[in-house]
């Protein structure tokens, strides 16, 4: 698949729509300016802080931890999903729990987490990948659940046991619904690892700089630090629909 | 599966005609017999498929399933395939199971039976792994195949890339690659051109009829049925009996010329006539 | 040396936690205190009771004794915060070009936000009360997190409201909001204006008491000094900028409470802080009337 | 379809198997009885909240909130997921967008959308519709990219107007994939549902009623209500599945 | 769709033989021709499937498509219907567009094709919405159709619940309903039992001919396609060009009886020649 410059630079478009709406209304002062500062001012205290170093440590940090929660989450949560959603009995019975703690927040969940994982890092990764595996599960699960059943039958006609079934043939068929669950996943990751950092405790990431800027009412401080967590959020997206686009090159055929 | 024949089955009564309309007693199955049905019951819904129904399928040989649409012909290789489970009764294969049994099936869906994640000659070579040989014999098998159809197709593409007839070539080397014991054959040749098809007609004559390999072949080509036939085997509309079960003799290799043989021609109006019989009933 | 996590809210509370820290008061002492920097009260309170930290550098008092309440022998404070209008954290603030000068004049349906739980919106409401105003005819009181309180004065939504520092002390700053009167618990519901209103101190968790008490006793002394130190050294103040990452002017300007080690509690200050517990129980805020006494600990 | 009675209650052994795990882990007091109620004395709460009105009354109000900002977010995604997943070059320039706002967390949002909206209601179903249109925007697009061509190609040559050929053929080929939407819709704006009565100013909702239960530690109160929000988000997606099974017949096949 | 004949296309010029490799010169259409391509190149990849390809299809006539698996047959009619974009040429409906001309269309791969969110009825229903018609005759022409056709089919199932044929069917009365100007059939009988084909068979020629609809017929059966045929186009493989393109002049309704005429005999065997020195080439 070719693709042109134009072509290449489109979800670039998306951000210049984005700071230009930004950049709008500000400029109409729409909203107060002390409260949401122009897009310029935010730019300035991103470089600053990556000037200074401190942002891009931040950055690290959250990006070790959502990445970290989220491997945690596929390894755990894709082969489960496989096995629960190739047993549609036993995915009956554990769906409440499923939909339970989906519908949860992720912060109401902080406590439990803390007596379980005390107040380290290890509390931020645990909460961060259980979110991510739900989202993934379920997603996974769903995709197996739902495949076409023409090709598995193909497949167990030429004596491939069960689990090859399900390895070679469903998993791949519900390639597309695990792409998703895995944007889901990374999205939540990241999500719940900076409410994470802004609530439990937390000397660096992003939240807690989100945190800190809100209290002291840094606003440019604080836009930049939410524009950081999208774009991040926007990147680790991004690896997944590059990585889908070459490797499910049947989708829709 | 609940069997009402499972006390018969301990004995040795010698077998009727096979397949017909039973009177309720079931039998036990004929020498020479690989694959036996007995008492298959099987609905959709509110649509009685099969209702008790028997038969006894050769070893070796070639059966021709032939029948109107809708009749039951992909649901009955489906049940002995052992991928579509049933109401009632049994099929046995000289004592194994489907599942010990090495099977090859092109599906009348050829389309959806090939995966689109692999390349044809993926696809072709996925089923070796599973028969417990060693890498060169795999790699044998597939050199053997590859020489006895000398495809001019490039087998490197995706399914997806291919015309429907080409798919089709694909799933039917597929099912040949393993040398299977039992072949079910669902329209097989429906979207092949006229050359592909009088090779495929070759070929298979040889290979089936060298091996000994049970071949269900279900067609809806009568010219194509007999010509490749021992046994005719014609169904009726649901819910489906067997209208009858014709022998077809004639020497092998069979070719053009074979249908223009007097048995031939006589055996196919014969075939004709029951199935037009049974259709219009 | 001997391992100590403490957990550390960052406001002008901590300072003795940064001073000592940062001066090297506990290494001298023999110790390693981790800091666990925690952003919320329950949390705090839960891992105390957890055992995942063995002390907090400020934790609500009013939280503190609940907890004790529910379950004795969880924790106990080595000092208490207070507050009052020299020692200025909770207070009433309006919209910079309001017209309200005193409590008096929020009236005609005075739109306020309260900072957030029941405690501090209880004693919102109580003080308001005190000085004759009647909820929903004179005023509206809704929670908002402090984060968006400078916020909610800004974009017009509120007329004004009851709020922490440093909070206010920005509002000031940016010319967006006035300080209309300070100190009002010590004031409206304690009944002096000088009285110290004790909503806060640092606590160690019993069980560390009594596990390691020489531990504790050369943690609390260390703590005593930097007490010291944050109240009569102003240079301290530098550490908050880092601790709390504060801008440094910012830094200079928020105000401190004033903070006293138990065993410096006076009488008057024992009377004030069970006077305050009495009004949490009333709030509904802790679980049963407790006595002050009984959660406090001179090491 | 029909199942029996085993089938219909395997749901329950879900929720039967977490309260026995609960009350597992509280009777060998692995986690401090302060901090973790027995399953009893939270049901005890939960049924003295019912009794007493106040439970019911913030349940309601925490159900008409998800409801409705769940059905905003389901007016505006699900006609624009189906525009621009058929427009992929819409909606590679407006990925970023979506990326970027689904990877950020509603807590972050909050100042924003208090600014536009006040701190009344609006807000809260605001944020929350935000939140949920994303999800079902985002699978609702995904589905229609990438739903098999076939049949929109055959309603084409039967003179279907390009929009015609989505209403009637690509939405229904998507439709497993939009069921995904908005089942984590509607799990999203319950959860920001609550986070935002957690934390914008609220004097309802299931979530202002968690907050002031951990503040006072009434921890029995506090997980009857995280039970209820939790079992609130279990019956909504049973809805969905239920709908699903009942209007997507041909999954699968 | 870059057209580098658009300049010729406004001459008038008299046509040439139809088909055939071109020197380059585009050509304006015959008189009688409802399709005219001209110029037509397409690739798949690496796979140059048409290159400047130039055909015309007469009005109101059947003309009958045989050529080798993977030609490019499936792929010239979706061209032609204007479903799959082609890099350079031009395909003309007399003037109209494929969008303006009213087009049945059975594809090859027919399961794919039906609604399987509709029962098998409103399948058949669900194109005449955009024929503007009013309510009345839409009832009218469904009415007309079933009578036609007179199906033992219960056509209140779900095209998932029916077996290959029957979805066949049903695609083939979905084609039927609308009346067609221009109707594609690709190899629609390929799933078909031997009566049902009789029967098309039958009522296609009378239908066609009747109201003059032009047709592109698929079909890799030759005495189906010669049968069937006004025009019988012989393809070659790719790059794909027209080997031949034989008239058949029989009177209608052609039979069985027709197949034994030696016109019949020696239009096939010339055919049949054709194809198989071009398929082996
Ligand atoms: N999933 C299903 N649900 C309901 N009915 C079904 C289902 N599958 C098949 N049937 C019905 O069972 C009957 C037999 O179907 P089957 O596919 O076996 O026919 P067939 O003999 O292979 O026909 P054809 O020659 O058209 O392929 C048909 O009448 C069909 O309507
Ligand atoms: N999406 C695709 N990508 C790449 N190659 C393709 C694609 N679709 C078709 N082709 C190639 O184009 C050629 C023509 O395909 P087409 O389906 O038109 O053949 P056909 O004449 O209809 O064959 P059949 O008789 O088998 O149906 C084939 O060689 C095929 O490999
Ligand atoms: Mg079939
Ligand atoms: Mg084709």
């Amino acid at each position: 698949m070719k693709t042109n410059l134009s072509a290449r630079l489109r979800p670039l478009w998306g951000m210049a729509a984005l700071v230009a709406l930004w950049a709008g209304v500000h400029a109409t002062k729409a909203i107060d300016p002390v409260l949401l500062p122009s897009p310029l001012e935010a730019l300035q205290a991103f470089w600053n802080g990556l000037a200074s170093g401190s942002l891009w440590g931040d950055f690290e940090k959250t990006i070790v931890r959502t990445v970290l929660s989220f491997l945690i989450a596929l390894a755990v949560a894709v082969p489960l999903g496989v096995i629960l959603g190739a047993n549609e009995k036993i995915y009956e019975g554990i769906e409440f729990a499923i939909d339970f703690f989906r519908s949860t927040p992720a912060s109401a969940m902080f406590p439990l987490f803390l007596v379980l994982f005390g107040v380290g890092e290890r509390t931020k990764i645990a909460v961060a990948a259980f979110g991510a595996a739900l989202a993934i599960l379920f997603n996974v699960a769903y995709g197996v659940m739902s495949a076409r059943k023409q090709r598995q039958l193909a497949a167990r006609v030429m004596g491939a046991p069960r689990w090859r079934v399900l390895t070679d043939v469903t998993l791949l068929e519900s390639m597309p619904q695990v792409f998703v669950g895995m944007r889901s996943g990374v999205s939540i990751a990241l999500v719940i690892v900076i409410v994470a950092e802004m609530f439990i405790g937390s000397t660096d990431g992003l939240g807690q700089r989100i945190m800190n800027a809100q209290t002291i009412f840094d606003m440019p401080d604080m836009y930049a630090s939410i524009f950081a967590a999208g774009l991040l959020g926007y990147v680790m997206n991004l690896v997944f629909l590059m990585a889908e686009r070459r490797f499910v090159h049947w989708g829709g055929k | 599966m609940a069997s009402d024949s499972s006390q018969a089955s301990g004995g040795g009564r010698v077998a009727g005609k096979a397949g017909g309309a039973t009177d309720g007693v079931q039998r036990w199955f004929a020498p020479g017999t690989h694959i036996t049905i007995r008492g298959l019951s099987k609905r959709f819904g509110d649509a009685q498929v099969y209702d008790n129904f028997d038969l006894d399928i050769p070893h070796g040989k070639v059966t021709s399933v032939f029948g109107p649409n809708g009749c039951g012909k992909s649901t009955l290789i489906n049940m002995i395939a052992g991928i579509l489970p049933f109401d009632s009764g049994e099929i046995l294969f000289e004592g194994k199971t489907a599942r010990e049994t090495r099977i090859g099936y092109v599906f009348q869906n050829y389309r959806e039976a090939v995966f689109p994640w692999m390349k044809a000659i993926d696809n072709i070579r996925y089923p070796l792994q599973y028969l417990g040989l060693d890498k060169g014999e795999r790699e044998a098998r597939m050199d053997r195949l590859m020489e006895a159809f000398d495809v001019k197709l490039d087998l490197s593409r995706y399914p997806y890339q291919m015309s429907g007839g080409q798919q089709q070539l694909v799933s039917i080397m597929r099912a040949l690659v393993v040398e299977p014991e039992v072949l079910f054959l669902d329209e097989p040749f429906s979207a092949l051109d006229y050359e592909m098809v009088m090779f495929l007609r070759d070929r298979l004559q040889k290979v089936l009829v060298e091996r000994g390999v049970t071949t269900l072949l279900v067609s809806h080509d009568l010219d194509e049925a007999v010509l490749l036939a021992d046994h005719v085997l014609l169904l009726t509309k649901r819910p489906t009996r067997v209208a009858d079960n014709l022998r077809f003799d004639a020497p092998r290799p069979r070719t053009a010329a074979t249908t223009v043989t007097p048995e031939f021609i006589e055996l196919k109006s014969e075939a004709l006539e029951i199935f037009q019989r049974e259709v219009r009933r | 040396a001997d391992k100590i996590k403490f957990g550390v809210f960052p406001s002008s509370a901590a300072l003795p936690f940064y001073i000592a820290q940062n001066r090297g008061w506990f290494k001298e002492a023999g110790l390693e205190v981790e800091e666990v920097p925690m952003t919320s009260h329950p949390l705090t309170v839960q891992a105390i009771v957890a055992g995942s930290i063995d002390g907090a550098a400020n934790l609500v008092t009013l939280e503190g004794a609940n907890m004790e309440a529910r379950r004795r022998g969880t924790l106990k404070y080595i000092s208490l915060n207070g507050q009052n209008s020299q020692h200025v954290i909770e207070q009433f603030v309006v919209k910079a070009s309001s017209p309200a000068k005193s409590l008096k004049d929020f009236k005609g349906g005075f739109k306020l936000f309260s900072a957030p739980g029941p405690a501090n919106i209880g004693a919102a409401r109580a003080v308001l009360r005190k000085v004759g105003l009647v909820e929903n005819k004179d005023f509206t009181i809704q929670e908002q997190q402090i984060g968006v309180h400078l916020g909610a004065l800004q974009s017009g939504n509120f007329d004004g409201g009851y709020t922490l520092e440093p909070a206010a002390t920005i509002m000031v700053a940016q010319n967006i909001g006035r300080r209309v009167e300070t100190g009002v618990i010590a004031t409206y519901l304690l009944g002096r204006k000088d009285a110290s209103a004790f909503a806060a101190g640092a606590v160690l968790s019993d069980k560390f008491i009594a596990e390691r008490p020489d531990v504790a006793k050369r943690f609390a002394a260390v703590w005593a000094r930097g007490v010291k130190a944050a109240q009569t050294d102003s240079s301290t103040r530098g550490y908050l900028v880092q601790g709390m990452k504060v801008p440094p002017e910012l830094a200079a300007t928020v105000p401190l409470p004033r903070i006293v080690p138990v065993s410096e509690l006076s009488a008057a200050d024992v009377a004030d802080f069970q006077k305050f517990l009495d009004i949490g129980t009333e709030l509904g805020v802790i679980k049963e009337q407790i006595d002050g006494k009984s959660v406090v600990k001179a090491m």
